[in-house]
C-alpha cells in the first residue's frame, strides 16, 4: 500500500480535528459514559472525513478503500478507544452494505446524513445468543404487506443510545441459515424500539452501548438493503472491512502508548538513571514497536490485496487476531513501566489497557479468527469431531 | 507441608465471615469507593483472625507462619482484591515490625488495638519519587526534645484515608540511606497530618489508596519501633512477609476464577455445544491450574523453609513474581472465554481483571523481584561491583 | 518433603560416582551411540544407587520414594539426558510394579539383580500405533499350557538394546481395554524377540532406543506380575512413579544448564563488558531460576502428598507437565546466549537442547497430561464433543 | 507489493532445480556433513540464480531487488536450512558490497565467476572474539608496497572449506574502529590461508562452517573492494540486504513444515480420530501461520521501502528478529505434534528444529537487532549518550 501525499493529507486533517476536537474533551467524555456523537461527527462531516470512500453522489469522496484504513489509523491518535469504536462503525461498520447494495432513494435518505455527520449510525447484529454464531440470531422480520413487522432483540450495540438508525441484520425467511436473513435500515425513533440499558463496561467507557428490543415494529421494505435473503452474504463483507479497519486502528494506537511510554520512563528516575536506560524496558520496548511494524505491513498488504479485488477474508482475519492479540500485549507491558501512576483510573495506558481489552472480543473473537483460518487451511474437523 | 485440624478451624472461621458479612456486600463498596475497615477488621479482630501469628500478651494467638499463611490463602475468597488487600496490611505489611521490635508500651498502644479490630493500620513507605526505590524516600523525621518532628509525605497509602496509625518509614538522620531510617507510629489523627485525596485506580475500587502530607508533625520520641536508624533493616524483613502474603493470597482467587470460569463455559452454548468443550478452553484452563498449584507449592515451600529459620528472600521473591505474573494471565485469558458477558463492569472476572493488574506493580515491582533474584544468584552487575 | 542428613548423603554419592565414572565419559558413550549399561549400573547397583526405595530382602534398601526422587534428581548432574533417562528406566520405570506385586520367585530372579545392577531392564509399553493411547495396545500374549505365547511389537524401548529383560505390558484377554492386559517379565534372550533396529534420534543420542517385534515368544505364565488382568491398573500407578521422577529429573538439569550460562557469559566479553551485565540476560536467568524453584516446590509436595498416601495423579501430572514446557524454555534461552559457542555440537548446551527437546513427548507427551488434569478438573467434554 | 510474470519466472525456475539438483540429494549432503557447493552453484548459476539484482556487465540480471527477494523467498523449498544459507552467502551476504563498490577489474575477476557459479564465496567477518561486536575485530591487513599482508583469524565461516575467495573485512589502519576497516577479496588459495577446521554444529549439518586462519597472507591492494577504511560502512549495508534475506527465506520453510504437520496429523490417528482435530493443533497451526504472514508482510513492506530508495534499517531488523523468534517457534511446535516420530533423527520436522536455531543466533543475534531498533527509536542509552 502506496501512500500518497492524499492519505498524507487526510492523517493530518484527522490529527488537527483530534487535537482540537476530542482529545481535550476525552476525560468528559469518559465521565460522563458517552461522547456526543451527533456534535462530534458533524465536524468530522463537514471536515469530509466520515465518507472518504463513499460514493460522490451521496456526500461522499469517492476515493478507494485505502483512505478509509487511514482514518481508522489515524484514529489511533485519540485518547481512548471509544471515539474510534464508534467512527468505525459509523464509517466503516454500519455503511459499508448501504453505500454498495442500498437504492438511490435510500441512501439518500440515510447514507448521505450519515456521511455528512447529520445522523449517527449503530449495526444490529449480535445478540444476547449470537455473538460469534452470527448464524443463529433469532431476530426475525415478516412481511405484513409492504412493511416489515421486526420482533427480537440486539445486544452490545455501539451509538445505540445516540443513534438515528441501525443496520439491522434480521431474519426474513425460514429457508437455510446463510439464506433466510437480510440487513434493514432501521430508524431507532419508531415505534416499539426499546432501549433497555446502557450497558456499564470494563472499559470504552465513553461509549454507548445498549441492549435494543424490538416489539412488532414496522418499517416499510424498501428499506430493504439489496435483495432481501442476501444479508448473511452482505453482513460477511461487511465483516471483512470491519476487520480491515480492526486491524488498521490499532495500529497507531500502539504507537501512541508505546510512544507515551518512551517519553514517561524517559523522564522517571529510579535508582538514580531514567527508567529507561533499563535494557529490559527499551529492549522491551522494541520488540513491541517491531510487532506494531509486522501487523502494520500486514494491515497494509491486506488493503493492497483487496483494492486489487483479491479475496482478502484469510488476511483480514489475521489482522483481527493479531491485532487483538497485540494490543493486549502492549497495554500489559507499557502500563508495568508506568508502576504506580499506570495503574491511576485517569492514565491514558490504563484506559487503554482497559478500551483494548475488548480487541480480542468485540468484532469477532479471536477464537472466531482462528476458526476463519484453521478452515481457510483446509484443518477444521468435520463438525462432529469439534 | 502438612496442615492440621488447626489450619482448618481457621479456614473455616475466616470463611463463615467472608460469606456472611464480605461478600454479600462486595458490590456496594466497590460502587462507594471504599469499604467499612474498622466494621469489618471489628469483626476478623473479634474471631482473633487479625494476630494470628503475633504475640499473646497483644492479644494475638501466637501461632507461627504457617497459620497466617493460611489465612492469607483463605482471603482469596473474597469477591474482591481490595477488601483482601486492606486486611493484608493490616496483619502482614504494617504490624509485624511493630510486633517484633516495639517496646511493650508502644505494642500495647498500637498492637493490641490493632489486633482487637478497634484500629486500623497503614503502611507508610511509598512516596511520590519512591516506588521501588526505597533507600531514596524524602520525608524526615528530626528530634526535638523529645519529639520527632516529620516533614514530607506518602504515596500509595492503602487504608489511608480510614487508617488510625501508620507504620511510617522515615529518614530520621544523615549518613548512608541504609542506615539514616526508622519505623515509627504515627497516629494519624496528629496536628500536621494532611490526607490529600483519595486516588481514583483501574482497580482495587473498593479500596481507599491515599496521598498524604506530613508539616511540622510532632510525634513522641517513644512511638519509634526498635532502634533508631533500623527503619530500612527492619522495613525489608517486613518486605519478606508482604511478599509471601501477597503471593499465597492470590492463589485462592484464581483457583475460584478458574472454576468459575469453567461453570460459565459448561453453561453457555455456541455453535450448539457448550463452549467449555472447546479443547483450547478446557487445555488452557488446565495450563492455569498447573501454574496455581506451581505458586501453591512455592510459597507452602517457602513457608517451610521459614518456619525452619531459613533466610526465604529468594523464595518469597520468587513467589511475588510468579504470582503477579500469574494473575495478570488468568485474568486475562479467563476474560477471553466470557466474551462480551465477561467485559461488563460489574462482572466479577472484569473486577478480577482490574484488581490483579496491581499485583505485578504493587509491593515490589515484578522487575523489583527480579533484581532481588539476580542479587540473590550473584548475576546482577551491581552484585558484583 | 523435609530433605535429611540422608538425602543429602545420597546425594554425595550420586555426584561423586558422577563426577567419577560418568561425566567424562559421556562425549565417547554419545558418539558410540549408546553407553555401556551394564559396566555403568554395576557401579551404581555396588554403590547401592539402584534400589534405595526397593525392598530389603531383594538387595534394596528400603527407604521412602523421597530417595528415588533424590536419585533423579541427582542424575541431573550429568552432562546429558540419556543416562538419566536409562537410569529412570531401571529404578522408577521397568521395576517399580516387579517390586510391588511380584512373586518372591519372580523378584529374586529379575528385580535382586536389577537392584545389583547385573541385569539391564527395559519397559514394553509404547507400541508404533499406541504412544499416548496406552489402552489400544495391540500386542497380545494367549495363555497355551502354562506358557504366555506373545506375537507384536514394541516401539521406543529405552535401554532395549542391551536390556536382560523386559517389564511388558500385553493384552492376555479380549475383554475391557482397562482389564485385559497383565505385565509379564521377559527376558530378552528368549526366541522369537527380535530388535529391528536402534532408532536415530535428534537427540539423546547416548540412549539405546529401539523397536521391538515378538513371533511367538514363549514365556512361562509364572512371570506375570501379580494378577493377570491387572496390567492396566499396574502401569498406569509405574507412570505415577515415572511422572515425579521426570519432574525431579528436570530440577538439576535446568539448574546445570542455568549455572553453566552464568558462568559462560560472565566470562564472555562483548562491547567491552560480560555478556551476563546485560540486564536482559540476568533478569531473564532471574525469570528461568524461579520457574525451576517453582517447579522444584511443586515436585517435593506433590512426593509429600505421595508418601502420605494420597492420590497424586493430578500433581504429578503437572510436575511432568511444567518439567517438558520448562527444559524447553531454559535449553533454549540459555543456548542464546552462548552464541555460536552454543551452537556447537558438543556444548553442553547444544546436547541439553536435543536431549530436552524430548521432555514433552516422552512419558506422556504434554497433550496427555493436559487431558488428565482437564478431566480431573471435570472439564473434559463427553466422548463425542473431543 | 503486486508480482510480475518476471517475479513468477524466477520462482519457477528456481523451483525446479530444487526438485531436480537438490532436494534428492539432502539426505545425503546431510549425512556427508557438505553439499557440493560448486556443483550446485554452477546449476543456479547457469538461469542466471546467482546474478539477479547484479549488474549485467558482469553477467547479471541487472533486475531489483524484489525479484531477489522472491528467490530468496523461493529457497524455502529446500529440505534444509544448509544449502539455502550457502546460496544466501553467495547471493546476498558477499557480494553486495563488491557489485556496489569493486572496481571493474576486481567484479570481472571475482563477482562475475561468482554468478555464474564457477567460483564460490564466503564472508569473512566474525571472529573469536567478535561476533556481534564487529567493530571489535582484531585481523589486520597492513600496507607492504603493492600489497596487503594479513595476519589474524576468522570463525563461523559458512562455506568456508570450499570457498574459491572471501570478501573479508580487517583492520587496514589505526584511527577509530568505524573508520579503520577495509572489504578485501581475498583468494583461499593464497599461501598463508589455513583452514583449521571444520566446525561440528547442532545443526546446518550438510553446511560447512570452518575456522580460519591467516599468517602473513599476501594480496595485492588492487584487491581491495571501493575505499580502504570504508569497510564498516559498506559491511553495514551488506548487513542490511543480509537480514532482509535471513527474513524472506524463513517464510517459505515455516510455511512448508505447518502444512507438513497439518497433513500428518490428518493421517495419524489417536483415540481414534485424527490428531488434527484436535482443536489444540489446528489453532496453533493457524496462529503460527498468522505469524508467518506477519513476517511475510513486514518483509514485502521493507523491500518496497527498498526500492523506493528509502532507509530500511529498521524494518529488515526487525523482519530478522521477527523471523528467528518464530522460526524458533514454528519448528518447535510443529514437531510436538509429530511425537515420538517427530523426534527422529532424518525427520524433516527434527532437521528444521536443529537447522532453524541458528536463525536467532547468526547474522547478528535477536540482541543485536534489539539493540539496533532500540538505537533507531532514540531509546538505548548509548543512542542518548
Amino acid at each position: 500500500m502506496k501512500l500518497t501525499p492524499e492519505h498524507e493529507a487526510l492523517r493530518q486533517t484527522w490529527k488537527t480535528l483530534i487535537d482540537r476536537e476530542i482529545n481535550p474533551y476525552v476525560d468528559e467524555w469518559e465521565k460522563e459514559g458517552q461522547f456526543p456523537a451527533h456534535e462530534l461527527f458533524k465536524k468530522m462531516g463537514d471536515a469530509g472525513l466520515l465518507g472518504v470512500d463513499k460514493p460522490v453522489e451521496f456526500g461522499g469522496s469517492g476515493l478507494d478503500f485505502s483512505y478509509a484504513m487511514v482514518c481508522s489509523e489515524s484514529l489511533g491518535l485519540v485518547n481512548g478507544g471509544s471515539v474510534p469504536m464508534g467512527t468505525g462503525v459509523q464509517i466503516s461498520m454500519a455503511t459499508p452494505a448501504l453505500a454498495r447494495y442500498g437504492s438511490d432513494e435510500l441512501r439518500k435518505e440515510f447514507l448521505a446524513p450519515s456521511i455528512s455527520g447529520d445522523f449517527v449510525a449503530c449495526l444490529g447484529v449480535s445478540e444476547t445468543g449470537a455473538g460469534s454464531d452470527v448464524a443463529s440470531i433469532k431476530t426475525h422480520a415478516r412481511r405484513v404487506g409492504s412493511d416489515w413487522v421486526i420482533n427480537g432483540g440486539k445486544m452490545w450495540t455501539t451509538n445505540g443510545a445516540q443513534a438515528d438508525w441501525m443496520c439491522l441484520l434480521a431474519n426474513t425467511g425460514d429457508g437455510q441459515a446463510h439464506k433466510n436473513k437480510s440487513l434493514i435500515v432501521v430508524p431507532m425513533k419508531t415505534p416499539g424500539i426499546s432501549i433497555v440499558k446502557k450497558l456499564n463496561k470494563l472499559g470504552m467507557r465513553a461509549s454507548d452501548t445498549v441492549q435494543t428490543f424490538f416489539d412488532e415494529v414496522k418499517v416499510p421494505v424498501r428499506h430493504t438493503i439489496g435483495q432481501p435473503g442476501q444479508g448473511f452474504i452482505y453482513q460477511m463483507q461487511q465483516f471483512q472491512e470491519e476487520r480491515l479497519w480492526a486491524g488498521a486502528g490499532t495500529l497507531m494506537g500502539c504507537d501512541r502508548i508505546i510512544n507515551a511510554t518512551i517519553d514517561y520512563t524517559r523522564e522517571r528516575q529510579v535508582f538514580g538513571k531514567p527508567l529507561l536506560d533499563n535494557q529490559v524496558v527499551h529492549f522491551r520496548l522494541a520488540e513491541l514497536k517491531s510487532e506494531v511494524e509486522a501487523l502494520r505491513s500486514l494491515v497494509y498488504r491486506a488493503c493492497e490485496e483487496y483494492l486489487a479485488g483479491k479475496d482478502v477474508t484469510m488476511l483480514a482475519s489475521m489482522a483481527k487476531l493479531k491485532a487483538g492479540r497485540l494490543r493486549r500485549e502492549v497495554n500489559d507491558a507499557c502500563l508495568q513501566y508506568w508502576g504506580g501512576a499506570g495503574y491511576l483510573w485517569d492514565s491514558p495506558v490504563a484506559r487503554a489497557y482497559r478500551d483494548g481489552r475488548l480487541a480480542s472480543i468485540g468484532g469477532g473473537a479471536d477464537e472466531v479468527m482462528l476458526q476463519i483460518i484453521a478452515k481457510l487451511m483446509g484443518n477444521m474437523p468435520r463438525l462432529g469431531n469439534r | 507441608m502438612q496442615f492440621t485440624q488447626e489450619h482448618d478451624e481457621i479456614r473455616r472461621t475466616l470463611r463463615a465471615i467472608i460469606d456472611r458479612d464480605i461478600n454479600p456486600h462486595v458490590e456496594q463498596w466497590e460502587e462507594d469507593g471504599i469499604f467499612p475497615a474498622h466494621e469489618v477488621f471489628k469483626k476478623l479482630g473479634s474471631a482473633g483472625l487479625l494476630g494470628i501469628n503475633k504475640p499473646v500478651e497483644f492479644g494475638g494467638m501466637g501461632l507461627d507462619y504457617s497459620y497466617a499463611m493460611v489465612m492469607a490463602e483463605e482471603l482469596g475468597h473474597i469477591h474482591c482484591g481490595s477488601v483482601p488487600m486492606a486486611i493484608g496490611v493490616q496483619t502482614d505489611m504494617a504490624t509485624p515490625a511493630l510486633a517484633r521490635y516495639g517496646s511493650d508500651e508502644l505494642r500495647r498502644e498500637f498492637l493490641t488495638p490493632s489486633i482487637a479490630g478497634d484500629f486500623v493500620a497503614c503502611l507508610g513507605v511509598s512516596e511520590v519519587g519512591a516506588g521501588s526505590d526505597v533507600a531514596s524516600l524524602k520525608t524526615t523525621a528530626r528530634r526535638v526534645g523529645g519529639d520527632y518532628v516529620i516533614n514530607g509525605g506518602k504515596m500509595w497509602t492503602t487504608n489511608g484515608t480510614q487508617a488510625d496509625w501508620m507504620c511510617l518509614l522515615a529518614n530520621t538522620g544523615e549518613g548512608p540511606v541504609h542506615k539514616n531510617k526508622s519505623l515509627i507510629c504515627l497516629p494519624m489523627k496528629t496536628t500536621g497530618v494532611q490526607v490529600v485525596k483519595k486516588l481514583d485506580k483501574l482497580g482495587m475500587r473498593s479500596s481507599d489508596t491515599a496521598q498524604i502530607f506530613f508539616d511540622e508533625v510532632k510525634v513522641p520520641v517513644t512511638h519509634l519501633i526498635g532502634q533508631e536508624g533500623m527503619g530500612f533493616v527492619y522495613q525489608m524483613q517486613q518486605f519478606q512477609e508482604e511478599r509471601l502474603w501477597g503471593a499465597i493470597s492470590a492463589v485462592v482467587g484464581m483457583e475460584r476464577l478458574i472454576d468459575e470460569t469453567a461453570e460459565y463455559t459448561r453453561e453457555r452454548k455456541v455453535f450448539g455445544r457448550p463452549l467449555l468443550d472447546n479443547q483450547i478452553i478446557h487445555f488452557k484452563l488446565a495450563e492455569f491450574r498447573t501454574e496455581v498449584e506451581l505458586v501453591r507449592s512455592l510459597c507452602y515451600r517457602a513457608c517451610e523453609e521459614y518456619l525452619d529459620g531459613k533466610d526465604v528472600v529468594m523464595l518469597a521473591s520468587m513467589a511475588k513474581l510468579k504470582a503477579g505474573r500469574m494473575l495478570r494471565l488468568v485474568t486475562d485469558g479467563c476474560l477471553q472465554y466470557w466474551g462480551g458477558a465477561g467485559y461488563l463492569w460489574e462482572n466479577p472476572i472484569s473486577r478480577a481483571f482490574r484488581d490483579s493488574r496491581l499485583a505485578s506493580i504493587g509491593g515490589g515491582a515484578d522487575e523489583v523481584m527480579l533484581q532481588i533474584i539476580s542479587k540473590g544468584m550473584g548475576t546482577s552487575p551491581r552484585s558484583r561491583a
